[in-house]
């Protein structure tokens, strides 16, 4: 790998850290190894993060919460454990207002419910934008259905950037309550500029959920300095396990909000008719939580702290910029989003002229490629685009320059093959 | 890194099947479409008593939702339409000539289900 | 063990099954090997678990559905045929019928708030009893302050039994719309007569919901036979990992039934305004499900199913039977619920004169035994019970009448060491 | 089998601590439970000046909890509020001498919790 020695220098070593990720030096099919440009989808889990899975089922798999004996307490004290690192890794001195889900999606879904049904009056209004996974957009749907609050959409700019002042002029009458933004579109990888809207939201009175399913692979997100009410993101896509997932609250409105889910561990007394919420974070997480993946997300967490975060972000603009710069010049390749690498992160959203997105994915994967092909849960932002489908190639810490020209070369001979005879 | 798949008799199918158009005068219709590829495939038929006499195809999509429909046109036409009917998943793949992963065979099936669609009383669609 | 020869003539080779669980090889602190009775708060893993969990994380670790490459088919491919795995173990033909949730609370939930958003109307009412699990409880406190409906509990008998005389006046009025039963209480081990309540309150045009969460693990429930309405189960206590559980729902409901979450997956088309929903099981599973945790509870099923049931039914009477009369010995040792054993399976839920359950717990744990202590998530049984708390000895197919008498032994030296001096 | 966190001393606490009970006169009280576990304790403070004469306390549950207090209640007789309130979690596992497991720390801060929540002016409980 050409780039691995050149990239060491920047104190990132990318052939060690590839060593941690099993999959990387596999092949999907004889002489075929596997280039994995699918990490947006789920990202890849490093060994030790598979090793805390594996140690929590197979060696002390008990119950946590009010356990006295050895097990119990052993899985509590990883489980609460976990809890700190990723309170840590938020910026939040207060682990009470990490709430653990399934994943984003429950964790927005916990927001619209909750938050939104204490919050939200006919006509106020919740500001989207065209960059949204449906998990940032249809939660907000159904909450506005039974509040009767309405959705705005931020224009977005001709290059598919979020526009300030389009936003601007969503605050005129003074409706909304709630701008959700993503961190950064899974599809294009484009970064909206989440300080900004943070502070322009909140200095209007609006509160602010940042998706962040995307962003925190690739970047910290610093929740108590943007200023921020809410957070979500995905313990999979962060190199954790799957059936885990992170919700942030201000302990001020985590503590007004009514829970949203009824059962154990959620509640300090039941009676026949009625039941007292528990404190935080408790009230927010009804029975058994997930407790091998949470510990696996601890794990994720020391992975992802382990190395030089600096190291990180120039290994990954590095990565995009020789994806534009490699794939651009595919003839027939048309990047989706701007072009300059500065307002995004490692991912390619794009088109082959003439190739359906499905058939190049699956002619990808003959050359051992992994890349996604359809509308990524952003169909709105496919309707913009007036294409049904697109293909994504998205990057991650573990990907290389090489792989890279790989995609263009497979990008180059599927085009031949597929060319109409 | 040819896929079998792909190969020129499919790849015909899917850019110059000669049963890529519309009747003069249709007997059953099905436009379908799956959203998420955004594959959209529109049907007809012409049918004799119990016999399928034509079958055109339009629509847009990969490769594989193109030509099997395309395929399945070619294998239809002159077939009752019992025969019809009685095709199953299985069938398609046979024409394709290579088995279908089950997300791919999403595509694969979308011909086939709007012929079934078109051709089944309309009292008895689900 | 002395009862491993003898109960390896009935078909289950326990010594055999013993070795599948790594914790039971190994010792708590130097010379004191695990007793494990707290299988009822989750039950341990078997390798094959522990493996197909650790596979998919190492291995294929890639998202599902519509993913084209090699990875995400294999992931699929094994995520869904987990699905057909629990559909066939339940009893059902058709796989759409199972939803996959994180565990048999959030499948209450959903009932509870899906269903009942639908169904219930002021003064309709939802039958429960004293023996559920705050996670058949508290949901439907919910719904029903959202609805209007009210709940109705059926007596206990003395031996704490459901109590079907009383059953039947809850329907005098005519208003119950759903009776909502645990299968084995968490408690006591008791089992309602669930076949007669789902006969009867279908017979009264009611739905039935059987809280599965602890039953599965001891015996088959054949919904389609029952002809019950929905059923909950969580996958770590049925030698599955956390994160998982199902709810089994008729189609003509769930179809009838709006979705709680919103998100990916669980739609067809999302415009900026409104969403279509997806066809069964999807509509009901918004964003990246626990695939692992899926793919682990497959593995969980296909264990069950590799031992003789019958065989499985015997040895675990045979412990349940062993320990009401090792333990019943024990001077002060009082039996929560009947002790007659036909009713019930492997739980024994007690006291210790002159003992809190907490200081018992921690004790026991000094032996290497390992109880629950507390009120189980199950309040109201014990505010009728007259105790804040209840020591709880669960037991498994890998329990021997050995270790039970370990137990008791260390119940009489603890009774001895607490004595009042 | 032996725990040295049950040893006899911490038993007499438990059985026949010379803080059980009530006071004549008492100038601060708290009621506390611990819902999971059932504990409940009652503790009564007597004051004069910024000392503490008196401590007693009452209640029922496990072996810690309520030696936990006596323990405390010992340890205040005669110390100054300003100490009282200085006292940490650490200095109730100090007096307990054994160190507990977070599960079991609540068993062990309930009657240190009571006691803090008594002697807090009124207006700056939470
Ligand atoms: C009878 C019963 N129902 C429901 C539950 C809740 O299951 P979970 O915590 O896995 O959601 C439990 C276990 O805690 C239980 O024993
Ligand atoms: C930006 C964004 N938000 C939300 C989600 C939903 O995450 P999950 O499916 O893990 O709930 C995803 C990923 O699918 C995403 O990319």
């Amino acid at each position: 790998m050409a780039d691995v020695a050149a990239v060491r220098g920047t104190g990132l070593d990318v052939s060690r850290v590839r060593a941690d990720f099993p999959p990387l030096a596999e092949e999907v099919r004889p002489g075929v190894p596997l280039r994995y440009f699918d990490s947006a989808a789920t990202a890849l889990k490093p060994a030790p993060v598979v090793e805390a899975v594996r140690e929590f089922l197979a060696d002390y798999p008990a119950n946590v919460h009010r356990g006295l004996h050895v097990l119990s307490e052993r899985a509590t004290e990883a489980f609460e454990g976990a809890r700190l690192k990723v309170a840590a890794h938020l910026g939040v001195d207060d682990p009470a207002q990490v709430i653990f889900t399934r994943g984003t999606t429950e964790a927005i879904n916990l927001v619209a419910r909750s938050w939104g049904r204490m919050a939200l009056k006919p006509g106020d209004a919740i500001v989207l934008s065209e960059l949204e996974h449906h998990a940032n957009i249809v939660p907000w749907q159904m909450i506005a259905a039974e509040t009767g609050a309405v959705l705005r959409y931020v224009d977005l700019t001709d290059d598919l950037e979020y526009d300030l002042d389009s936003f601007d002029r969503l605050f005129d009458d003074g409706r909304v309550r709630m701008v959700a933004t993503t961190g950064m579109s899974n599809v294009t990888g484009v970064r909206p500029p989440v300080e900004e809207i943070a502070r322009r939201a909140r200095g209007r009175g609006a509160r602010v959920l940042i998706d962040a399913a995307q962003s925190l692979a690739h970047e910290g997100l610093d929740v108590v300095e943007l200023g921020i009410d809410f957070a979500a993101f995905s313990g999979h896509k962060v190199f954790g396990p799957t059936g885990v997932g992170v919700l942030y609250g201000k302990r001020e409105l985590l503590e007004a909000m009514e829970p949203v889910l009824g059962g154990g561990n959620m509640v300090l007394r039941v009676e026949r008719d009625r039941a007292v919420w528990n404190e935080l974070p408790d009230k927010f997480e009804a029975g058994t939580p997930p407790i091998a993946e949470v510990i696996g997300l601890g794990a994720a967490i020391d992975y992802i702290e382990s190395l030089d975060a600096e190291a990180v972000a120039r290994h990954e603009r590095g990565l995009i910029e020789h994806a534009h710069a490699t794939l651009g010049a595919v003839e027939g390749f048309r990047l989706l989003g701007p072009s300059d690498t500065a307002g995004k992160g490692p991912i390619v959203g794009f088109t082959l002229d003439g190739t359906h997105p499905h058939d190049l994915s699956h002619l990808l994967d003959r050359h051992g490629i992994a890349i996604r092909a359809g509308h990524h849960c952003a169909m709105p932002l496919h309707t913009r685009l007036g294409i049904p489908a697109s293909a994504r190639a998205s990057f991650a810490l573990y990907n290389t320059k090489d792989e890279i020209d790989r995609l263009a070369e497979a990008l180059g001979s599927i085009k031949t093959m597929l060319r109409r005879r | 890194m040819d896929d079998p798949l792909y190969r020129e008799e499919i790849l015909d199918h899917y850019y110059s099947s000669p049963y890529r158009g519309r009747l003069e005068r249709a007997d059953h219709a099905c436009d379908l479409d799956n959203p998420f590829c955004g594959d959209q495939i529109h049907v007809e038929l012409a049918v004799d008593g119990d016999r399928i006499k034509d079958v055109r195809f339009d629509g847009k999509g990969c490769v594989i939702s193109q030509a099997a429909t395309s395929l399945l046109a070619e294998r239809l036409e002159g077939a009752t339409v019992e025969e019809a009917l009685g095709l199953g998943p299985a069938d398609v793949v046979k024409l394709l000539g290579m088995p279908l992963t089950p997300t791919r065979m999403k595509c694969g099936l979308l011909g086939w289900k709007a012929i079934r669609q078109a051709l089944t009383p309309k009292d008895v669609t689900a």
